[in-house]
């Protein structure tokens, strides 16, 4: 089996679709001759060239908004936000333009962009650079937005992700690109995985724990702990997808268990796992046994300090914590 | 000083320049500047009628009509080929019928109709039709012009040669969108002409008071080492004279150009702009009706040059109030949207039933 | 009683702080000399002149960034974005230098700023106008944001948001800018409504009808249908404030009876009404008798036409609906 | 033509000036001069001792440090009065220890302890200390442009006569807040000195590659018709003298200036940025460092005065490295932040418990 970084099977992603439709275009600050601030595109200039894999000066806003621009030709930019926290500085053309263009023209556009880059903690670089916007613009009718947790499905979920004729957001992980785990051989056949479909990482009976991104992780420690320690047979579902969101997997889970405790990077208010909870209560409610409980990033800008930022974030110790109010 | 007098001014410096006889003047025939006389009229005709039906209450939100820049998206739209791009910002509706879209369509749109150009689902402020190689239609001010870059870049990406014009307003250069837009354009040689639509005002405040420059707003391009140049938009040769230049220097050297043309609104900003005579003095609008008026100046054009007369003018203008008619007629035929339809045009893949859009929930209404 | 309207309510608020503290400096687009796109600073200019009212270039990041700035001097800037949707190309002002800063100073600045401006729908001027953000600012700890649904309120909690030594974000709407209704009048007294106070404007028994904005009079419009032709003793919950939030008014109201309906303008995913919904399940699991259901914009752009929109907003009959499937 | 080269170009077109002569280096003492070469020392020593630091994983997330840029943030400190204010991005040590904090606050903000001046919630991109009038460290690229704008615009309208030095790097140029506020400064006559530390590269794109210009950076300015500058950041003198020109021009005709100074960074972008010598050459670093060393020079320039021997200046160098390694101990000795103190700092409100803290909920942590 072979085994490949988080990284790396981006950049595979990222090369086969170069292969694969000449309309590709790789496009972001540091991506061509510097290899991509964490080295996830690294090689591509030099393979593809000026033309496919592109530097851009740091001006979100307008290279974004170039990019889009060109989707609407048929170009397929795949555009780097060093981090996602960035976007806030091309908020106008992520949530406008590339969101309601097709909408405003009645349909007669479509923006097949990716936006993709780290969206995490964990990594002390502050407030304004830890922001997890995956419920924020899941929040915009016309944007999809995907998480992947594993190399698998960051491969997957990418290369589905530019041949999709919308606009898909991916959020990736800094803590994530050096994790090491198998993704399917090239030679095996073209790999994807869909948007919209959830993955059950951990099957269990007793309560569910419902994550995305590295969160997932969190959660696949804590159920170790809880198996171990408690004896509580915890499934983990690993949504992937937030837009188009897997209703079912999670609703079916929770209908098994009786219990959900939401694991979420975001911060608590309004954060992916308050829609989530908002969906289980509504669709499963007779089947609750207990309230749905959350474990998100303790309330205040991401903190800097690394003796603490950990305690900020979900972790396995929080997690365990909350299942047992409820379990 | 208004900014015509500031234009005129450089004007003089340079030597008078005749640009009826520059070459891609020169070229027109008697049918074509005629037609251009029409596209004028009609443009002027459709926002009259626009305007009188949303006095009627005909129509919702805003509407930002375009009398007395007319000249502006005639002549440019007069010089595009089948690979140049246009897009401009909210006062939209001059572009759109100059690139050849129907009356019909977009009164429908005003109405908020099925049968408008975006099926009522964008209104006044957003026209398109990608199949005219128009794209909007923008309400966002200056949010269209990293869309414009997008545009050359694709024309540039597929090797093709072609222009983007990207229009704007005076009050659009200071907004950050705008100049990270002129930075990439010059530094990727993109084939871009930004078109400043000056019309001296941005809502209530006048070009003095919301932006900082030295002799003119296009000159801001020299820090980015892109060329510009000033045109008096009342003149529909120097117009098409002037973007000539630009889009040939985006078509042959993909090198980006900043243009700013002069010209004036003489309605308020939108129509809910009932101050418009407070900020400005009626006599400055009057003068500018007076004398440069650009369908006016045309007419007189042509006459000279013995391809119209007052009354051949005269027929040309009726034929577009009936067009502009006969396009409320429709649109008020037509019928409006269903609720239904609010969440098609949403995605690609939901609209075209793909298998991708059978997996996960899409939509999250109760 | 004096009556007066929504828009002059606020401009009483802006006149009595102007009076009353020489740092506070009204700043926008078209605010002094237009006096206001919607006339809400009418005569402020005349009256307090240059230095007190001031016109900004279509420059939202820069001017907004310039008060955040001012106000870490002392400076008092009450900004009007003439659209909340003109956020977008103000983002990260808003989020990071507005929010963050205090915090990444380990609390050695602080940023009393507020930031105002219509934040609705219903006026048919389309998807990139009609964002209703006030959960997507609540999401970010170190903003407070408001959402006044009568001229009281409105009066009330802008002096309140101007006192503020926080930054409060006041989300008004274009709708009721023309509303009349009762204001106490400058003669009887200072008169301040503090963030963090829900406000019950119909007491009932029977569901709970939570809201802000202007969808409290759609609630209200509903729980008269709903007594007069279903029986139904609705209460409505003005929630005023999103954050600080008033939870217990909340949890009490559903404790009483037992039955929740959240109306809210925003779209469904990740809105207001989801933290709601989160809460309430998790505070008041036991006394549920039926799913939270919730009534938001449908999940779309806002469309432009004027024969469909109020549909794609919630009204009373969208309400009612949702209420008859619990009741 | 390195970025340098272009400056000398331009400069050897005027008259060779001797900045050592401008009345602001003539009023200099023998004991300020010397404290210049102190503070451009404890730098440079700082920045060593967190590097070092850094790669011994005392902290966590980035470390952008100034070596070989020293004489800017010194020169420009050197020139604030009472009512002066500054304000930077990220690459922020060297601005805070110039305005006067002590390298135990900075080093135990870096190593993440509740004793570094933002209680180690900022890190090395968030110094602040309002009361030496420093309002940070801010880590989105030309985030702080219109803060420092605010600074400006908060000095005129409490009617202070004073400037704002707002700082920012040559890839910084070309984000929209930057231009917005370039056109308000110049608009409001905000007394605001910009100050483009260009040292040729936004990590690893050089200058040439991020933006399009004619001459220069600052040349920008003129499209907003602002005063503009260009300065040889090695040379203290020069950087004193064109600042000060600058910021006077702040604060008695409150009118705003960019001023562009060439530097150099020997080490990478961030610490993490090992392959800083694959975009630009091991001989282009090591030319900077011994032709422009703004330390070497300015110290070769005293000992030239008389003001410094050899073995004084290695004395004062001591005395840095001295201090910081004492920093570094009490950053070692210094407690870590509570868990519970991550909820604090988040409003003012709730930090002072006033009674409108204790009406609703503030926190949503379950
Ligand atoms: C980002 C943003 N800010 C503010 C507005 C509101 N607004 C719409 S048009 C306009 C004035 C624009 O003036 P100008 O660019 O000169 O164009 P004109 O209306 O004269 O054609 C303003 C302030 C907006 N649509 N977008
Ligand atoms: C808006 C934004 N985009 C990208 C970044 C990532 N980033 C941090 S520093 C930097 C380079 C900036 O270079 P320059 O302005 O020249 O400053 P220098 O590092 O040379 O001091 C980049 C791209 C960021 N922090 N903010
Ligand atoms: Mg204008
Ligand atoms: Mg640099």
């Amino acid at each position: 089996m072979r085994e490949i970084e988080y990284r790396d099977a981006l950049n595979e992603a990222f090369d086969e679709e170069l292969a694969r439709d000449e309309n590709v275009v790789i496009m972001g600050e540091e991506v061509a001759q510097y290899n991509g601030a964490y080295k996830v595109t690294k090689g591509l200039w030099e393979k593809w060239g000026d033309k496919r894999v592109v530097d851009t000066p740091i001006s979100e806003a307008g290279f974004i908004g170039m990019g889009i621009g060109a989707s609407m030709l048929g170009i397929r930019p795949v555009m780097e936000l060093m981090f996602w926290s960035f976007h806030s500085v091309a908020f106008d053309q992520l949530v406008n333009n590339a969101a309601c263009c097709r909408y405003m023209s009645g349909g007669l556009i479509n923006v097949p962009i990716v936006m993709r880059g780290p969206a995490n903690g964990g990594t002390n670089v502050g407030a304004t650079h830890s922001h997890t916007p995956e419920g924020l613009f899941a929040a915009f009718p016309g944007l999809k937005v995907c998480s992947p947790a594993t190399p698998a499905d960051a491969k997957g979920l990418m290369k589905t992700a530019i041949r999709d004729n919308d606009p898909v957001y991916v959020m990736e992980n800094t803590t994530l690109y050096g994790m090491k785990a198998h993704v399917p051989d090239p030679a095996d056949g073209d790999f994807t995985i869909p948007l919209g479909k959830a993955d059950i990482k951990r099957v269990g009976s007793d309560i569910s724990l419902i994550a995305h991104g590295a969160s997932v992780l969190r959660c696949l420690e804590a159920a170790k702990i809880l198996q171990n320690e408690h004896g509580i047979n915890a499934e983990v579902v690993d949504l992937r997808s937030i837009r188009p969101l897997d209703q079912d997997a999670i609703i079916d889970s929770v209908k098994k268990t009786n219990k959900a405790v939401l694991v979420d990077e975001s911060k608590p208010f309004c954060g992916v796992s308050a829609q989530i909870a908002t969906l289980i209560q509504e669709y499963a409610f007779d089947y609750l046994d207990a309230p749905i409980k959350r474990v998100c990033t303790i309330d205040a800008p991401a903190i800097y300090s690394p003796y603490v930022e950990a305690d900020q974030l979900p972790n396995a110790a929080r997690i365990v914590k909350q299942v047992l109010t409820i379990a | 000083m208004s900014h015509f007098e500031i234009n005129l001014a450089m004007e003089t410096s340079a030597s008078p320049l005749d640009f009826a006889s520059s070459p891609i003047n020169r070229g027109l025939s008697a049918e074509q500047k005629i037609d251009l006389y029409r596209q004028l009229t009609r443009i002027r005709r459709f926002e009259t009628a626009s305007l009188k039906q949303y006095n009627g209450s005909k129509m919702g939100g805003f509407l930002h009509v375009y009398i007395g820049q007319e000249s502006v998206a005639v002549g440019c739209a007069s010089l595009m080929g089948e690979n140049d791009h246009m897009i401009t910002a909210y006062r939209c509706h001059a572009h759109a019928l100059a690139v050849g879209m129907s009356m019909n369509e977009c009164m429908a749109e005003l109405f908020g109709k099925a049968t408008g150009c975006s099926k009522g689902k964008g209104g006044s402020m957003h026209f398109f039709a990608p199949d005219k190689n128009f794209w909007g239609g923008h309400g966002i001010v200056a949010g269209q012009t990293p869309l414009g870059l997008g545009l050359g870049y694709g024309l540039k990406y597929k090797g093709l040669k072609g222009a983007a014009l990207c229009f704007m307003g005076d009050g659009a250069v200071n907004q950050g969108a705008f100049h990270e837009s002129l930075n990439i354009a010059a530094l990727f040689d993109i084939p871009i002409v930004y078109i400043i639509e000056n019309n001296g005002y941005s809502m209530g405040t006048s070009q003095a008071r919301s932006s900082a420059f030295k002799d003119c707003l296009a000159q801001r391009a020299e820090g980015y080492d892109i060329d510009w140049d000033l045109a008096n938009g009342s003149d529909l040769y120097e117009v098409r004279a002037k973007v000539n230049i630009a889009m040939e220097r985006a078509r042959n050297e993909s090198r980006p150009t900043v243009l700013e043309i002069q010209t004036y609104r003489y309605q308020g900003h939108s129509i809910a702009d009932s101050a418009h005579k407070k900020y400005r003095s009626p006599e400055e609008i009057q003068s500018y009706k007076d004398n440069h008026d650009p369908l006016n100046l045309w007419r007189q054009r042509l006459i000279k040059e013995n391809l119209l007369t007052e009354e051949s003018a005269k027929k040309i203008d009726t034929e577009g109030k009936l067009e502009a008619d006969s396009a409320v007629k429709f649109a008020e035929e037509s019928p409006a949207p269903t609720v239904e339809s609010i969440t098609e045009d949403v995605y690609w893949e939901t609209d075209n039933t793909t298998e991708a859009s059978k997996i996960g929930r899409y939509f999250f209404n109760d």
